[in-house]
């Protein structure tokens, strides 16, 4: 098992985790955390399947680090709007999702 | 080189404007439109124009050649979406700068978001690299999200929370197939991709994602939970645009990675699995469209049905023969075309009605045809095309998707042509059985500024122009994609 | 256990399976962009290569991303101005943090100096720095220091939108002698991608920290809040 | 482009333009929009003219651009699109008139001749169709253009019809397109002409072209109101008097018999259609029709509804003479789709006359009615003469056409059917008559509004009676050049002479 599997294996674990979790919570602030923790898994697997022998792919590095920014920005927008909600609703949790 | 000026200034002014919109002052955001839309409507022309005389190219940024940069794809696909979106997104501007006076001053939001939102489609219709393809999206969910929030009223701000976490989930699955393809073949490139590519486990687990990820954010049934709210509780230019536009932004990079996948890695099981979905789609949403007692959510449901038609492009175009193909490529472009004029225009006349009697009841319409005819005249051109009756471009699309139906022997999609079109002629004329019923005569209506009449007239009109004279815009779509004429 | 739960455990069995598989099953690549990204290095203007892909490759989609992040700014701002918010309350009389602030921030802003600059020739860049100023950003407004440039609102959305229109600016200007968007000339590149590195790390600080202060303040009681509002639900 | 295409395209656009224009006026300048209309129908009428001319003269008039790939739009003046234009745009003038009399100081006037032009737009357009396609699509803008005409009352009841008539002719349309599109999977471009595209086709495929023929005539005959997809032709009686001369005269029915006529001629070929067999199921089903049709007209009290029943059965002449295989019932056939145009017109015109100035809808209410109008009353005599077929009104000139043509194509028991529903005719036919003219009024006329200088309003009364007129002329002068007969002997000539 090389080093790369292992990397990516953990990769989609997270993912698998993530998705779980996003899907089966219902607080807005739970799913966030999910959408993060699947983020990092694709991340993972981006990083780890590039490593296959052949030297460092830099490539996938400097995708991580866009994806990042990426999810760094959606997640801020996420709670924005997911502070605004619970302001004008009291909820923490979308309103047909009981 | 092919439009060295106007290719990158078809995402770099919408963003340069983007910025100076948050710079200047609420009453002059509005105003930007003015200097940006003459350039953008020009950059578009040049580049339609070059794409006729030149051919279609590509375009190297940074002057890196794929897979090492990005490049990006000046093919007649590519190019039609420009326009349209040119078109689509002016007339909603133009509809914009007059409606949103009557909105508070944080509304003038309104008009950072469109930039960005602009250059993000443009972005994407341009992209030849998949990874870009993901940021593209980000830049246009994330400013469509902004927009569904504008109101910031509880409903808006459920509805764009919705919308948020389906774009979030559907760009993370997206990301992780793209990131399956790119450990497989080294390369993003869609050129380097439709080269190497091969049928093997990991490759369909990617198509699997990407599918699954863009699925969820072009609302096909049943993973279209998140639109009714968005589209329809929007302020009605942001409804038109996210309607006309963004979803289509999705389907569009599905059908790019399909084609580029090639008929050897997309399996045909697959396809008929979209075209049954699709047709789920047709049937629900018509049905749900037909049920609905707010104007503003039937057109919304409305989208979720005609999103269906498009998805009929897999199975029509996928293991049958050329002729067949090529009649399927061409069907669902002027579908989608035609569907991005009409709802556009549908929203902006529903819009209309709605600030003539004041409510968004559907029965509060009642004897509108004699007080609002100009409204609801749009709003019928928009319709006829909507139900694919002549003379309109949906009526030519869907010639064309029967056409090739019957010529690949898949004769059950004529079913579901057939009852889409009856479905939806359903709803569209609940709303006209409303507006001819003379109820009491006073006109009790308000009269909107002409600017918004005038502007969903022109969209509806364009929806039925287009399908009379089809034959240019499809070759022109054609141009530099498999299906010929390039 | 609902059947919600369980159905949403067998899916993800079901993906993370798939998705096992597919990665174990991966054919390795024909195509070696390691060798074109190396092979390009001494045309790219810095000596890193993850910088090299970021900033001068794949500088498009940095461009993009940079735009994702103005977005999220954009819509705070909308939901501000929107929905009022209290006036601000916030920060900790803790006499404590700001003297340990008062060495810190000197210290923070070393750093992401170093950062910054160490972008060209090893691990770092513009976003790392740009986050730990943005650390120094929340940490002064949580020890409620307030600076005048900071609740200046013109000068705030100015500082946002110097990153992204530097960018957009040298990306445009580069094309003068006929050359594609985004191209820098060999001998300039290294002082242009740094610019824009110095510029996009001062916007990204700004953006963050921008995103911190614009959600709504803490509300103890969402009751009083909606009735501030004067909205239902 | 041609002049002759332009003038061709001038025929469609006079309407097309008139729509448009009424359309954008403001709803009180009802003068303008008076004369505008009817300056349009007068143009169009001379353009028509000229074009009947060149057409005598074998002048080719084709207008065409291409629509995609392989599938053109064809506007293209024959002898038999001629022959529909020709009473289309006749009768538009005529009824734009009555119109403005009729629905003066009703409300929504502006949204009404808007529609009113572009329904007569539509019809001409299918009346020039050049291919299957182009047909298609005015056969559909039509639809769209009724609708508003049908529930132009806003009641619940013109509602009620709309939609059942957009439950009829929208289904019949689809499978129309389901038709058309497939001839254009077997052999493309399916322009009309004389003696059919069909018959080159591999024999395997005959089971396949008799299906499509069946999906395409029950598309047709949703509009020719064929029995049993006629319903919605009696429910759409709670349109305004104009609109149902419209219907039943200028347009909606018509379209659909001119489509059944144009399918069999020119797409499939009469002698192919033959011999598929499918001339004889077609026979069998217009003579049903003209059973029904008479019989339900029977028990009509409603005036109104009397005459759609009797529409039911007389449309169903023009179907039985296309199906009858030989030049002498074709020419039955054609020749009624003109007669029963100006008959029909003349008695809608009549009914609504009657329910505008007296107040009276039901036949039991019209006793002595022809002492109180005359002149509406002989119009109306003239018009239930020719529907019987009394000599020498135009109704007998189709009857006796008919009725030689079903002896010569070796179908005697059509004879039978024409016979009986001439003496259903006169049965449903006589008793008005004698109730109009021999009866005495019991009660005082509710004179609730003085119409004009005349018995009723000129506007109403002048197109009467020049219709009626023209239904005589039709039939006393039957053997003068460019009579409907004439005209209908020359179609014949060139589609059994190709």
């Amino acid at each position: 098992m090389s080093s790369a599997l292992v990397f990516a294996w953990s990769g989609v674990l997270l993912f698998g985790l993530g998705l779980f979790g996003f899907i089966a919570h219902r607080h807005l602030l739970r799913r966030l955390l999910a959408f993060n923790i699947m983020g990092s898994g694709s991340f993972l697997v981006l990083i780890g399947l590039a490593q296959d022998g052949r030297g460092v792919d830099h490539v996938p590095h400097a995708m991580v680090i866009t994806g990042i920014v990426v999810a760094v920005a959606s997640t801020a927008l996420a709670l924005v709007v997911f502070r605004r909600w619970y302001r004008a609703s009291g909820r923490t949790d979308l309103p047909e999702d009981t | 080189m092919i439009g060295l000026w106007s290719v990158p200034l078809l995402f770099a002014l919408p963003l340069a404007l983007g910025i100076l919109s948050l710079l200047v002052t609420p009453a002059w955001r509005p105003r930007l439109i003015f200097v940006g839309l003459p350039l953008l409507a020009v950059a578009s022309f040049d580049v339609l124009a070059r794409l006729v005389v030149e051919g279609p190219r590509i375009y190297e940024l940074g002057g890196w050649q794929a897979p090492l940069g990005i490049n990006l794809v000046v093919d007649g696909l590519a190019v039609g979406m420009i326009l349209m979106t040119t078109l689509v997104a002016s007339l909603c501007a133009l509809y914009a700068r007059v409606y949103l006076r009557d909105y508070p001053p944080s509304s003038s939001f309104f008009w950072p978001l469109l930039w960005l939102l602009w250059a993000g489609m443009n972005g994407i219709w341009l992209a030849e690299d998949i990874f870009n393809l993901y940021v593209g999206l980000e830049v246009m969910g994330l400013a469509a999200v902004g927009m569904v929030a504008l109101r910031a009223t509880p409903q808006a701000l459920a509805a764009a929370m919705r919308y948020l976490l389906a774009a979030l989930l559907g760009s993370l699955a997206y990301l992780l197939g793209v990131a399956l393809l790119y450990a497989t073949y080294g390369t993003l490139s869609m050129a380097g991709l439709h080269e190497a590519a091969a049928p093997n486990v990991t490759t369909h687990v990617a198509l699997a994602l990407i599918i699954l990820g863009l699925l969820l954010k072009t609302a096909l049934f049943p993973l279209h939970a998140w639109l009714p709210p968005a589209h329809g509780g929007a302020l009605t230019p942001v409804s038109a645009l996210l309607s006309a536009l963004v979803i289509k932004a999705s389907f569009y990079i599905l059908m790019r990675i399909w084609l580029v996948l090639g008929p050897e890695v997309t399996p045909i099981f697959t396809a008929q699995v979209l075209g049954v979905l699709g047709a789920g789609a047709v049937f629900y949403g018509g049905w749900m469209a037909w049920r609905q007692h707010h104007l503003k959510q039937l057109v919304a449901y409305s989208t979720v049905a005609q999103i269906g038609y498009l998805f009929l492009f897999f199975p029509l175009v996928t293991g049958t023969g050329p002729e067949a193909a090529r009649l399927a490529w061409d069907g669902t472009l002027m579908m989608l075309v035609a569907h991005a004029l009409a709802k556009a225009a549908l929203f902006l006349s529903a819009g209309n009605l709605i600030l003539a009697v004041g409510s968004t009841q559907i029965s509060h319409l009642v004897g509108i045809s004699r007080f609002r005819p100009m409204s609801l005249f749009s709003f019928g051109l928009a319709g006829v095309s909507l139900m694919g009756l002549p003379p309109s471009g949906g009526f030519t699309g869907k010639w064309l998707l029967l056409h090739s139906a019957i010529l690949s022997g898949q004769w059950w999609w004529l079913i579901v042509l057939f009852l889409g079109g009856l479905l939806s002629a359903a709803y569209i004329f609940k709303v006209f059985r409303m507006s001819f019923r003379e109820g009491p005569q006073i006109d009790r209506s308000v009269t909107p500024p002409l600017t918004l009449d005038v502007t969903a007239l022109i969209l509806a009109s364009a929806a039925i122009l287009i399908g009379l004279t089809a034959h240019l815009p499809l070759f022109w779509l054609r141009l530099g994609s498999a299906f010929g004429a390039g | 256990m609902s059947l919600r739960i369980v159905s949403a455990a067998l899916l993800c069995l079901a993906v993370t399976g798939a998705l096992a598989w597919a990665v174990l099953d991966r054919p390795l690549p024909e195509e070696n962009l390691p060798e074109r990204v190396a092979a390009a290095m001494p045309e790219s203007g810095v000596d890193h290569p993850v910088t090299a892909v970021l900033l001068n490759f794949r500088s498009y989609d940095t461009l993009l991303e940079i735009a994702v992040l103005l977005l999220a700014v954009v819509v705070a701002l909308a939901l501000r101005e929107a929905q009022p918010d209290r006036p601000e309350q916030m920060g900790l009389e803790n006499p404590l943090l700001r003297a340990v602030m008062a060495w810190l921030l000197p210290l923070i802003l070393i750093v992401a100096g170093f950062l910054l600059w160490a972008g060209s020739y090893q691990p770092g860049g513009a976003f790392q720095a740009g986050s730990v100023l943005a650390a120094a950003g929340v940490l002064l407004r949580l020890a409620g220091v307030t600076t005048a440039w900071l609740d200046n609102a013109t000068l705030m959305r100015a500082g946002l939108a110097l990153g992204l229109l530097t960018f957009l600016g040298v990306g445009l200007l580069v094309m003068i002698p006929g050359v594609p968007f985004l191209t820098y000339p060999l001998e300039y590149a290294g002082t242009l991608i740094l610019l824009i590195e110095l510029t996009l790390t001062l916007s990204i600080g700004l953006t963050l920290i921008s995103l911190f202060r614009l959600t709504p303040p803490y509300a103890d009681d969402p009751d009083e809040a909606r009735e501030q509002q004067g909205k239902t639900p | 482009m041609t002049w002759n295409a332009l003038i061709l395209f001038g025929v469609l656009a006079t309407s097309l333009v008139a729509s448009a224009v009424i359309f954008l006026l403001a709803e009180s300048r009802h003068t303008t929009r008076s004369v505008f209309n009817l300056a349009a129908a007068v143009l169009k009428l001379l353009l028509v003219g000229w074009i009947v001319w060149g057409v005598y003269q074998n002048i080719d008039y084709e207008f065409r651009f291409t629509i995609i790939e392989g599938v053109d739009f064809i506007l293209r003046a024959d002898a038999l699109g001629m022959m529909f234009v020709g009473l289309s745009s006749l009768l538009w003038l005529f009824t734009t008139i009555y119109a403005i009399g009729y629905l003066e100081k009703a409300p929504n006037r502006s949204r009404f001749f808007g529609f009113f032009s572009l329904c007569v737009a539509s019809t001409v357009g299918i009346a020039l169709a050049g291919n299957l396609f182009t047909f298609l699509l005015f056969y559909e803008l039509l639809t769209l253009s009724t609708y508003p005409l049908v529930v132009h009352r806003g009641t619940r009841e013109s509602l009620r019809a709309g939609q059942v008539y957009l439950y009829y002719t929208l289904g019949g349309g689809a499978l129309l397109l389901f038709g058309v599109v497939a001839l254009h999977v077997l052999v493309g471009d399916t322009e009309f002409v004389p003696g059919g595209v069909l018959s080159g086709l591999d024999p395997s495929l005959h089971p396949l072209l008799i299906g499509i023929f069946l999906m395409m005539i029950i598309g047709l005959g949703v509009k020719a109101a064929l029995f049993p997809l006629h319903a919605w032709l009696p429910m759409a009686m709670v349109a305004p008097a104009p609109v149902s001369a419209l219907l039943h005269a200028v347009a909606v029915v018509k379209a659909g018999a001119f489509g059944i006529a144009r399918l069999v001629y020119d797409v499939y070929g009469i002698e192919f259609a033959f011999s598929l067999g499918l001339l004889g199921p077609l026979a069998v089903a217009a003579s049903i029709t003209i059973i029904y049709g008479s019989l339900r007209a029977l028990a009509q009290d409603d005036l109104k509804k009397r005459l759609a029943f009797s529409t039911v059965s007389q449309v169903s002449y023009i179907i039985l003479g296309i199906s009858l295989f030989g030049p002498v019932g074709t020419l039955g056939g054609l020749v009624h789709l003109l007669h029963q145009g100006l008959m029909k017109i003349t008695l809608f015109f009549c009914a609504g006359n009657y329910a505008e100035t007296l107040g009276v809808h039901k036949i039991s209410e019209l006793d002595g009615a022809g002492q109180r109008m005359p002149a509406t009353s002989v119009a109306f005599t003239l018009g239930a003469f020719g529907m019987i077929g009394i000599p020498p009104m135009a109704g007998f000139i189709s009857k006796w056409y008919l009725g030689i043509g079903a002896l010569e194509a070796g179908m005697n028991w059509v004879l039978g059917v024409l016979i009986l529903s001439s003496l259903l005719n006169a049965a449903y036919f006589l008793p008005i008559l004698y109730r109009i003219w021999f009866r005495r009024r019991e009660r005082l006329w509710c004179e609730g509004k003085v119409l004009g200088r005349f018995e009723t309003s000129g506007w109403l009364l002048l197109p009467t009676l020049a219709t009626a007129a023209f239904a005589l002329i039709a039939g006393v002068l039957a053997g003068m050049p460019f009579s409907p007969l004439y005209w209908a002997d020359l179609i014949v000539s060139r589609e059994y002479l190709p």
